[in-house]
């Protein structure tokens, strides 16, 4: 459904294009991130967290 | 139930110019049966009185300009001067054949009735035109706009005039006073000037084009006085008197200005007065039609767009929020639009492109020390050098945050701003732009330099 | 121990060109200390024989046109002629222009040394210039290329030329044939058209700008045809004669073609021969250097840029690399570039421009039925219309996915790539650009058009 970041359904991930960008280049996968950003969008400062802390994002597998 | 002669329809659209049109085929795209009434000719203003006809004046005078100067590149040429007659039927022929598109798209869509005449809002969603009664389970207002006086100037349609007159001279004057510098003045200043006729702008704000950056005031002003358009910024119009063969126009302070013709080019005022509005209980404001965000009137289900709605009188504008009602009709709950997300665009030579907020704008709502600006000038830009126009890109953006301005002046500039459109509104860091090193040798390069100084890494520039 | 007259340095670079000088000035911001190494002209092909130059002359052609058509505008004017002396020190003068400003950066930077003459990679970090040795912690090879001939084709300078004796010309030449219809090709086919020659295009390949999207060539050729520039695609030449006030070449199959002069415009070879780089064990393939996509050649700490690298030929891609070699070496990790986000433009009229994948390219790499294209036409743009050029903006993009391909034809599109190189970059959806309406009238607009189009909300267009 259509929400209010005007992003259609079967649209992107929920983040501006140059964060997705961002996202791409730092090799963070956005589909793992919960967005912190305005309706749930990704922002810039949750790649660059994700980005930052590769393996304390990662769950414990036991 | 309704009489025989009336009929109801999704949306009831008042005014068939930019906003009034786009809603209309915008809500058909989306299964909405409309109606659309228009007193005039399909495409309102900016089509037949506005942004087309000036445009293609503007290149008329693009193309003189050239002719005349045209011995700097190596071309040897004579300008033998300007036939009027060809410059309108060349500006005609333009707007006939976009009018011709335009009323194949509104015709061929089937949800669409368009109703030729004058409509009053009668009901809360009900606009009569000659007799006939146009029920809307929605309203759209877009009634438009048109050129200001003020008091004691009146228009007379010979040597004082609007812009409405101005598109239609047939004759090139020897002089003219514009007396106004905002975007339709300056840009019909260019257009005289490049056709050689003796211009002065009177303004009464301190600058050019006051509603922009103020070093794009400055750069135009510099650009002006080389072109020796006379301005003369700051003092009021006082009176205005005919002369034997013109006008006198008196500045307050006593400095006067004599000219073929005046030009009134002080602003636009909303098309609203004995529509019906008020009397359905539509609030209002010094005759401008008040919305929240989202467009809505105070009466349910009446929306308004356009250049009745208080805000920037672009077409664009009217398109985005035609387009943008017609959506939130049909439910799909569109996103809000940032009013300083309209790109703005001033044709006359040098152009002037902006979009998001000025300097002074941004250190207003961010605080002064934290806004960075760069400004890039256009000197160090090959392709500005090969068409040797002079000017800026100037960017500002939030200390380790986004650009939240773009302002550029120079020939051609007004092409750039869809490139500072998309930065602004997706909120673009330098750094990130400036990874995407621009195409050598084009005047957008100047844009990308902008942002990898900006980043801490310029190109062609100094630090 | 090094001799006295020996020095060391961070990197050393061989080639002062588009690749090398970028890779200077940004290495120098971060703190490295360089020596770049330049036999010629600090700028390199692009400054003084190629980008800067050809835009000149193609602007003076312009002006050419403008002044030819301008009657069409109702600008009475003569065109007189071609002043070819004047076109020469209006480009040199752009040239030296930029040349200056560039000198002066690089000269500013304190941490690049400049060392002026022929370099040799003597060791695998060595280059001697002049029997002094200069050692790089890292080196950077950037000795650009040269214009190709073919086998039997002898470049004399005065009948059969290449880009560089067509830029110092000294006359305006009654006919000639351009061998290549590439970009080099159909740019000088537009500048000696537009000055009066009349010229014919001779290209093996089946298309002209064969690199292109197929429906750019097939406007190109459209435009070209209206323009009465001469072209036989599909054959390659066979033969050339020189004969008493010419040149005569002969098509496979016979065809023969006759004029004044040959332009021979078949491609670019990389300069790298007999400059060490094998010997040190530098991996090459004909002539171009390998490199990874991180651009280190097979040596360690050794790095190639520009166009000694097999792929696109442009100055700013040059640009790109030498600013990703210098973050790279300065432990930047900078994020791998991606060669088809690179925008191209060629600047013939109408112009070209393009970034991402043709649509052949995109569904080979997702499979046909995954792409979706949109070809908007200029002739809905009100600007175009203005501006009296026909063309259009075609998209590609992936079902349900981002935009893949930009691919443009017109005047003056050339500014609109910027725009689509974000778009492209950043893998925008339609629907995210669609939002955003563009400003009117701008040429810029018709990129906003496409993608409402290919959103589903046409504006001003057919679905
Ligand atoms: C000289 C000039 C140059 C301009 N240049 C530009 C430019 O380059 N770029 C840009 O973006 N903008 C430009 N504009 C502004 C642009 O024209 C307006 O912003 C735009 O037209 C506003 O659209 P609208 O739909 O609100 O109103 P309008 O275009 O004014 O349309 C309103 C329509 O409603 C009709 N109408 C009014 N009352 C009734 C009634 N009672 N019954 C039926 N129909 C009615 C009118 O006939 C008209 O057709 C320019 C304006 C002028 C005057
Ligand atoms: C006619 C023409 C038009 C073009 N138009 C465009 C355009 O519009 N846009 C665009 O992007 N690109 C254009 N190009 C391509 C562009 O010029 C090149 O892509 C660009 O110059 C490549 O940069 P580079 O640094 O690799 O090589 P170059 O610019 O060729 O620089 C290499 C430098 O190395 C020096 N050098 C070589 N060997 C040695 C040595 N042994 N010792 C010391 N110095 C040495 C050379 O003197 C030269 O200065 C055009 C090219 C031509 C020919």
């Amino acid at each position: 459904a259509p929400n209010g970041n005007g992003r259609p359904a079967g649209g992107p991930v929920l983040a501006k294009p140059p964060v997705r960008k961002l996202a791409k280049d730092l090799g963070v996968d956005l589909a793992a991130l919960t967005g912190s950003g305005p309706l749930g969008s990704i922002t810039r400062e949750d790649v660059q967290r994700a980005a930052a802390a590769p393996a304390a994002a990662e769950p414990l597998t036991v | 139930m309704s009489e025989p002669n009336d009929a109801t329809f999704d949306i009831v659209i008042l005014g068939g110019g930019s906003g009034g049109y786009a809603a209309a085929l915008r809500a058909a795209q989306l299964d909405l049966s409309v109606a659309l009434i228009e007193k005039g000719k399909l495409g309102g203003t900016c089509l037949h009185n506005g942004c087309i006809p000036t445009k293609a004046l503007l290149h008329a005078a693009e193309i003189a300009d050239q002719t005349r100067e045209s011995e700097q590149f190596g071309v040897k040429a004579e300008l033998v001067g300007i036939d009027m007659a060809a410059v309108n039927s060349y500006k005609d022929g333009v707007i006939s054949r976009l009018y011709k598109g335009l009323q194949g798209l509104v015709g061929g869509a089937k949800k669409i009735t368009f109703v030729a005449g004058a409509g009053k809002l009668v009901g809360k969603n009900v606009v009569e035109v000659d007799g006939k009664r146009y029920t809307g389970r929605n309203v759209i207002l877009a009634s438009g706009s048109y050129a200001k006086s003020l008091p004691g100037l009146e228009i007379d349609g010979e040597r004082i005039i609007t812009s409405d007159h101005a598109l239609t001279l047939d004759r090139v004057p020897s002089s003219a006073i514009v007396l106004g510098g905002g975007v339709i003045g300056v840009e019909f200043a260019s257009v005289w000037k490049s056709f050689g006729v003796d211009v002065t702008i009177v303004e009464a704000l301190p600058r050019l084009v006051a509603a922009e950056d103020e070093e794009s005031s400055k750069a135009l002003e510099r650009a002006f006085r080389k072109r020796k358009i006379n301005f003369k910024v700051g003092k009021p119009f006082e009176k205005v008197e005919k002369t034997e063969n013109g006008v006198k126009l008196t500045i307050q302070g006593g400095d006067t200005v004599e000219a073929e013709l005046l030009l009134v080019a002080v602003g636009r005022g909303p098309t609203t007065a004995n529509l019906g509005y008020e009397e359905q209980g539509v609030k209002m404001d010094r005759g401008y039609v008040l919305t929240d965000e989202r467009l809505r009137t105070s009466v349910p289900n009446v929306y308004a767009v356009g250049d009745i709605v208080p805000g920037l009188q672009l077409a664009h504008r009217g398109f985005q929020q035609g387009i943008f009602v017609a959506e939130e009709i049909a439910g799909k709950n569109p996103a809000v639009i940032d009013e300083a997300g309209i790109p703005r665009v001033t044709y006359c030579d040098p152009e002037l492109a902006s979009v998001g907020l000025t300097e002074a704008k941004a250190k207003e709502q961010y605080g002064a020390d934290k806004i960075k600006t760069y400004n890039y000038n256009l000197g160090g830009n090959g392709k500005s050098q090969i068409l040797k126009t002079a000017g800026h890109v100037k960017l500002v953006r939030v200390e380790d945050g986004p650009v939240v301005g773009v302002h550029m002046v120079g020939a051609r500039v007004g092409e750039l701003i869809g490139e500072a459109q998309l930065i602004y509104n997706w909120e673009a860091y330098p750094a990130e732009v400036a990874q995407l090193v621009h195409a050598h040798p084009t005047q957008n390069e100047a844009l990308g330099e902008a942002h990898l100084a900006l980043a801490g890494k310029p190109l062609h520039a100094h630090a």
